[in-house]
């Protein structure tokens, strides 16, 4: 072995080899992998070798004690399980005993052996060259210590949805600043547009008002509504976030929010973003009747002032402006958009989804067909402060249908759209069947693939459905059509019939089951701007474009940026209850950081040896994060040790090796592939 | 079950290059499934694909393994935003100046895998083993690690 | 623009029309045509549903004799659906799919010929005139708009699906034809079968399923208001044509829904005379639906203003971008 | 069974029935597809082949670009009504002789024959249907959309050794 740093003799490694009760020591034969280390590794510092039924047992964590104290060990090797599950619990070991904690190594020989492999001496040869490679490794390491970073008790959170809002609320609670950034005129996301809730039918507006109205009023959180975050530079602890106002045209400082504007305003026209397009609103509106903050939001696409009314462009009747009876006047036609820098320490994500645009799925008829609607067009029919005044009605505003059909999965579990399960609209499609049946005394279809209600109560609520009358036909809608198939048809039933067509999969037959209405449960889609988002925040999306967890099971409300939180739907579709939990359990972290006043960070980052550096620059453009600059009076690159990730891709472009990835340097991997190979058999050079 | 005459089966050894969430963790979850592969891939992890420079993927050739399996997040998903997209051009960099050192380009083989693919891991690693048995040994004779870094400036974008 | 060009077995024969008037519109749009030699039979859809790998090498025999004479182009057009899908599906797959390229490979070496997947662009005739040659062109040959005509674009299946080079912009609502009808100033009518299925050869092995289904079509586009029926396959001209007089009969009822093949319209467009369109040889006589062809083109009704909406008036629909 | 030739993508069908909602002569059937693919996963082998459904299909392709699995379902058909053929074990004879008569004119012209076919089908099984369906036949003649009789490629020799050949591979035995 040509390594640069022999042991010179004074490293004292310790090598523990875990049997993990028979999930290793049953393919791997352990005392024979402890011997090998005990006796071929002697030449490498390996001073004592152990196996033992469970590593990670308080009986093993003191057997690797004792050792250190007793053998004086001074690095230590444990071959068990992945590092993901224990490497902190050895690092823990060797600090309490007095042993830099990175000066410890996990050598994976469960996963990565006694559960892939069958052939024993197979993998037994291969935990030995495993360990042989992690006590070169080991050997190479340096002793570290945790970065900290102060941590500016102001926090972030963006969105303004109901994850949001809960998020926003418990960290102000706690008595710290939150900055509450939402892009539409109010707070209240997409449950504001709901009706009830299920499975407990509570109104939506009744329990989501109160909490807007308590993140409206807190002294401790600051509202940017009609907002969007630009700009986000810094690191975890103290980021610098620059926020873009739009122009409301109306004065927040001034606006009493009497509504004397919006009633005089001529300009009518189809309000497709809380409506969902079956109601309208003035050009200059309220977002919805109960809007935090209580203000109007003039659209400059539709006023007559900027698109030209009489007079043209600039006229425009200025009836809002003319009635306003503040003194000064609330109107500003020449209101600009503003930015706002604001130094924040932690960021919550949770701006939420987008719904499936159901006119890409053509035989279902959403646009051409009039009775096809969606299940947000019937959240807001259902709704009493909706276009209807709560009537469920057809199209033509005036007639109920008698028979109505609710198409669940509609962009979702698909292939050519989103495979994912969009998980609420089984249980959403279960209360509009209710809610339909209620109000109109309809006869009700639901078509479905599978009925997933996994909630708590959510399965009682599909009982109480059953209970209803509501008919469940098992089938993936083929297609939704006004054209009966033969004048039989036609004759049976009265123009403007739809036809659901499906293969009712429990019957084994092709139905054709006229309906008068027909709703499709569009599933939750990531935002359509999720990835620009991401980069903003510095953040991953998947190719799906959900937000990604640290970790989807152990870590689902952290990211891999520090500091960046998500919670609700910005990393996959959620119901309420799940979206409120988030919120807290994000607040949760950011009041665990900013409680701590600093945090320390894991110490794997790239560092300049400044005495290479040539000044090339080449790896300042390649940082994902920003974390290298050029210092110009010293003609080197810098690395800012706190922005910095340690993903260590400026490492390998580095062209001097003048960049140090501290925890995967050169030296560390070199020493381990000679160590992987200890046993590989080279031929000789050619003579 | 071999007959005396015929040799032991060439059984490479294989240097797997994982990045520490993505590939590894899809390894780890392929273990966790108790997905079988054939045990000639030694696994080393770092932070992220975009860690492996040229010399790593020599070094090892140069200590005597007959392939480099590097694997990364899917372009798209890397968790440190895009960096596999750079292990994607070093690799393709890295195989012409194999080809010119004289080694078949396809010993060393890049693959993507999610920590939610362990199977499609495991059926990476056995598409390699056989990739690499169908080559033979490599017996590159060793020699010394280039000293500086292989076209490094090439790559570096 | 060149093209290789099958006719198959239908265009010689029973839509005859379709490739006469092909001819008389060709020079027109400059598409120059050279038809593969000695082309055999595509297999319809019935080679494969007996010989899976020979019905490739029955296909492959044709893909191999164009690359071999494709000269100066790469595509191959065709005119009839299943002919279209057929060459197109043999190319898809013998492209995925290194066993079926080795096996059908090793049975045309048989007759010493061989087909390398991807070397010809397959197209139909539709796509070419449409995205290729372009409603512009068309445009501009132009003499005798068809104003007054309301016409039901039908595509049949086999052309936009399955599709397997995105070619199309709707497997389920195309408007390609319906873009190319208005150019040539005839009206077509919005209706929801324009890709339904005409029955393919349920008509032989199971006419009542193909009359119930024959129907839908002729009734749909008569509700929609069409003259005509205009369609791009020979096998949709013959089952909703020829057969319309057999579903008539099996069902008693009096349709006349006339089919034509939108090359004969492009024809009537560009000043030919009909018959050397094949026009008059189609079962349904299209004569009274051409009589109504005016010389104008119709007004347009003025749409009202939006007046405001009061409680229980209609609601608004969804755009459609 | 389960490896049905043709799409390796069978084990993904979720019985969603978009197949069966979508075919146009799926009221027609004796099983849907979707219940088909659910047959040939429980090893009922010979209820499959027996089956009508492949041979009602239409290859509309309806199924197969809605599948939200992405199964070539209209593919799998072709693949089914060629091993029924093998196997022999459909109700109605009628419907396999159709393809068959066809493929026989191909391979003994090298082009279809309408007429031949036409009248070789339905003699053979609606002799009485075959009067009814004359003045179609006639009505074709007359206008010059059918030919007497059936024309014939120049190099048959070429086609016939590769469809040998081609079937040769296709059944190894």
């Amino acid at each position: 072995m040509a390594s640069d740093k022999q042991p010179e003799g004074q490293e004292r490694i310790g090598v523990y080899v875990c049997h993990c009760g028979s999930n290793i020591a049953g393919v791997v034969d352990v005392e024979s992998v402890a011997r090998f280390a005990a006796d071929d590794l002697k030449d490498r510092g390996v001073v004592l070798a152990r196996d033992y039924t469970f590593m990670c047992s308080v009986a093993g964590q003191e057997l690797i004690e004792q050792d250190i104290h007793e053998q004086r060990l001074t690095r230590v090797v444990v071959a068990a399980c992945s590092p993901h599950l224990h490497e902190k619990t050895f690092r823990g070991v060797c600090e309490r005993s007095g042993v830099n904690p990175y000066l410890s190594e996990m050598a994976s020989i469960r996963e990565h052996v006694a559960w892939v492999h069958a052939d024993k001496a197979a993998a037994t040869a291969k935990a030995k060259a495993i360990v042989s490679g992690t006590v070169e490794r080991v050997l190479q390491n340096d002793p570290l210590e945790a970065i900290k970073v102060p941590i500016d008790a102001q926090t972030l959170v963006v969105g303004g949805g109901i994850a949001g809002i809960q998020a926003a609320l418990e960290v102000a609670e706690a008595g710290y600043d939150v900055v509450l950034v939402e892009r539409e005129a109010s707070l209240g996301g997409h449950m504001a547009q709901f009706d009830k809730t299920f499975p407990t039918l509570d109104c939506a507006a009744c329990i989501l008002t109160p909490k807007m109205a308590a993140a409206g009023a807190h002294p401790k959180i600051h509202l940017y509504t009609w907002s969007e975050v630009e700009k986000v530079e810094g690191f975890v602890g103290s980021y610098t976030v620059t926020v873009r106002k739009k122009p409301r045209y109306v004065d927040e400082d001034i606006c009493t929010g009497c509504g004397i504007c919006v009633e005089k305003c001529p300009v009518l026209v189809v309000d497709d973003k809380f409506e969902a397009g079956i109601g309208y609103r003035k050009a200059i509106y309220w977002p919805f009747a109960q809007a935090v903050p209580n203000l109007p939001v003039l659209d400059p696409d539709t006023c007559t002032y900027y698109v030209g009314g009489k007079g043209g462009a600039g006229g425009g009747c200025k009836a809002c402006e003319k009635f306003c009876p503040t003194v000064p006047n609330s109107i500003k036609f020449d209101q600009t958009e503003e930015r706002v820098t604001l130094r924040v320490g932690n960021i919550i994500l949770a701006t939420g989804w987008d719904l499936f645009d159901a006119r890409r799925i053509p035989q279902y008829g959403y646009g051409r067909l009039a009775n096809v609607f969606t299940n947000l067009e019937l959240e807001r029919m259902c709704n009493a402060a909706g276009p209807t005044g709560g009537r469920v009605v057809l199209r033509d505003g005036q007639n109920a249908p008698k028979r109505v059909g609710i198409v669940h999965c509609v962009g979702s579990r698909d292939r050519h759209y989103n495979r994912h399960c969009s998980a609420i609209c089984c249980m959403q499609s279960l209360k509009l069947a209710h809610l339909v049946k209620e109000r109109t005394g309809a006869e009700v279809y639901n078509f479905y693939i599978d009925i997933r209600t996994p909630g708590k109560e959510y399965d009682e609520f599909y009982q109480r459905v059953l209970d209803d009358g509501v008919h469940f036909v098992r089938g993936k809608v083929a297609e939704i059509t006004d054209v009966p198939f033969d004048p039989a048809e036609a004759g049976r039933e009265v123009e403007g019939t739809l036809y659901v067509q499906v293969e009712d999969t429990l019957a084994g037959l092709q139905r054709r089951i006229p309906v008068d209405m027909v709703v499709l449960s569009a599933g939750l889609e990531p935002r359509r701007d999720s990835a620009a988002v991401g980069k903003t925040f510095g953040i991953a999306c998947s190719t799906s474009g959900w937000f990604i967890e640290k970790h989807a099971k152990m870590d689902p409300i952290a990211t891999m940026t520090e500091g960046v939180f998500i919670a609700g739907c910005a990393a996959g579709p959620k119901d309420i209850p799940a979206s409120v939990s988030q919120g807290s359990a994000a607040a949760a972290r950011v009041l665990n950081y900013i409680r701590q006043g600093e945090l320390a960070l894991e110490p794997v980052r790239a560092s300049v040896l400044e005495a290479q550096c040539s000044g090339c620059r080449i790896c300042n453009g390649l940082c994902p994060f920003n974390a290298i600059s050029f210092v110009a009076e010293r003609q080197v690159s810098e690395i800012n040790a706190a922005l910095c990730q340690g993903c260590g891709t400026c490492v390998a472009a580095c062209p001097a090796g003048a960049i140090q990835g501290t925890g995967f340097s050169d030296a560390q991997l070199f020493a381990q592939i000679e160590g992987l190979l200890r046993d590989v058999q080279r031929e000789p050079e050619a003579a | 079950m071999s007959t005396p005459s015929t040799p032991t089966p060439f059984e490479p050894v294989i240097i797997g290059f994982t990045c520490n969430w993505c590939s590894y963790r899809a390894a780890d979850l392929a273990g966790t499934a108790r997905i079988k592969y054939p045990p000639n891939v030694r696994l080393i992890r770092v932070m992220c694909s975009g860690r492996i420079d040229p010399t790593l993927v020599l070094k090892a050739l140069s200590e005597g393994a007959d392939g480099v399996l590097i694997a990364g997040c899917h372009p798209g998903e890397c968790h440190y935003l895009e960096q596999n997209y750079k292990a994607l051009r070093r690799h393709r960099l890295l195989q012409k100046t194999l080809a010119q050192f004289g080694i078949e380009p396809a010993r060393v083989r890049l693959a993507w895998a999610s920590a939610a693919e362990g199977a499609k891991f495991a059926g990476e690693i056995a598409a390699m083993v056989d990739q690499v048995k169908a080559l033979g040994p490599l017996n590159w004779p060793a020699r010394p690690v280039p000293e500086g870094r292989a076209h490094a400036d090439e790559v570096a974008a | 623009m060149k093209a290789l060009f099958y006719p198959g077995c239908a265009m010689q024969k029973n839509a005859r029309p379709y490739l006469d008037s092909l001819q008389a519109i060709r020079e027109d749009i400059g598409l120059e045509l050279r038809e593969v030699e000695d082309w055999n039979c595509c297999g319809a859809t019935e080679y494969m549903s007996v010989y899976r790998v020979a019905a490739h090498a029955l296909v492959g025999r044709n893909l191999a004799l164009a690359q071999d004479q494709a000269g100066d182009t790469r595509v191959l057009a065709a005119g009839c659906s299943a002919c279209y899908l057929n060459l197109a599906k043999t190319d898809a797959r013998m492209g995925e799919d290194a066993h079926l390229k080795a096996t059908v490979n090793e049975a045309l070496a048989a007759g010493g010929l061989e087909y390398r997947p991807g070397s010809l662009e397959v197209r139909h005739l539709l796509d070419l005139v449409c995205h290729d040659i372009g409603y512009e062109a068309v445009k501009a040959r132009v003499v005798k708009p068809l104003h007054g005509l309301k016409v039901a674009a039908y595509y049949g299946c086999q052309v936009v699906r399955p599709d397997y080079d995105g070619r199309w912009d709707d497997h389920e609502h195309p408007t390609a034809m319906d873009k190319l009808l208005a150019v040539l100033g005839a009206e077509p009518v919005d209706w929801a079968l324009k890709t339904q299925c005409c029955g393919g050869h349920m008509s032989v092995i199971g006419p009542e399923v193909a009359y119930g289904l024959i129907r839908r079509l002729v009734h749909g586009a008569q509700q929609a208001g069409a003259d005509l029926v205009v369609t791009l396959c020979p096998m949709c001209q013959l089952n909703l044509d020829a057969y319309q007089v057999e579903m008539n009969r099996h069902f008693h009822s009096d349709y006349r829904m006339p089919v034509l093949y939108f090359t004969q319209l492009m024809g009537l467009a560009f000043g030919k005379p009909a018959k050397a369109l094949g026009i008059g040889k189609e079962f349904v006589s299209a004569a009274p639906a051409l009589a109504r062809i005016q010389a104008e083109a119709p007004k347009v009704a003025e749409t009202k203003r939006k007046r405001r909406p009061k409680p229980g008036d209609a609601l608004p629909m969804p755009g459609m971008e | 069974m389960a490896a049905t030739p043709g799409d390796n993508r069978l084990d993904h069908c979720i019985q969603c029935g978009t197949c069966g909602g979508s075919c146009p002569s799926g009221a027609e059937m004796d099983h849907t597809p979707r219940r088909l693919f659910a047959l040939i996963r429980a090893g009922e082998r010979d209820a499959v082949l027996a089956s009508n459904a492949p041979w009602y299909c239409v290859s509309c392709y309806y199924c197969t670009v809605r599948c939200p699995q992405d199964i070539r379902i209209t593919d799998l058909m072709y693949t089914l009504k060629s091993m029924a053929i093998e196997a022999g074990l459909f109700h109605d004879a009628s419907l396999p002789d159709f393809s068959e008569t066809f493929v026989d004119y191909v391979e003994k012209y090298g082009r279809s024959f309408e007429l031949g076919l036409a009248t070789r089908f339905n003699l053979r099984h609606h002799p009485i249907g075959l009067a009814g369906m004359a003045p179609l036949g006639l009505g074709m003649l007359k206008r010059g959309r059918m030919d007497l009789l059936p024309q014939r490629i120049d190099n048959l020799a070429q086609l016939t050794a590769i469809l040998d050949k081609a079937k040769a591979l296709e059944s190894p035995s």
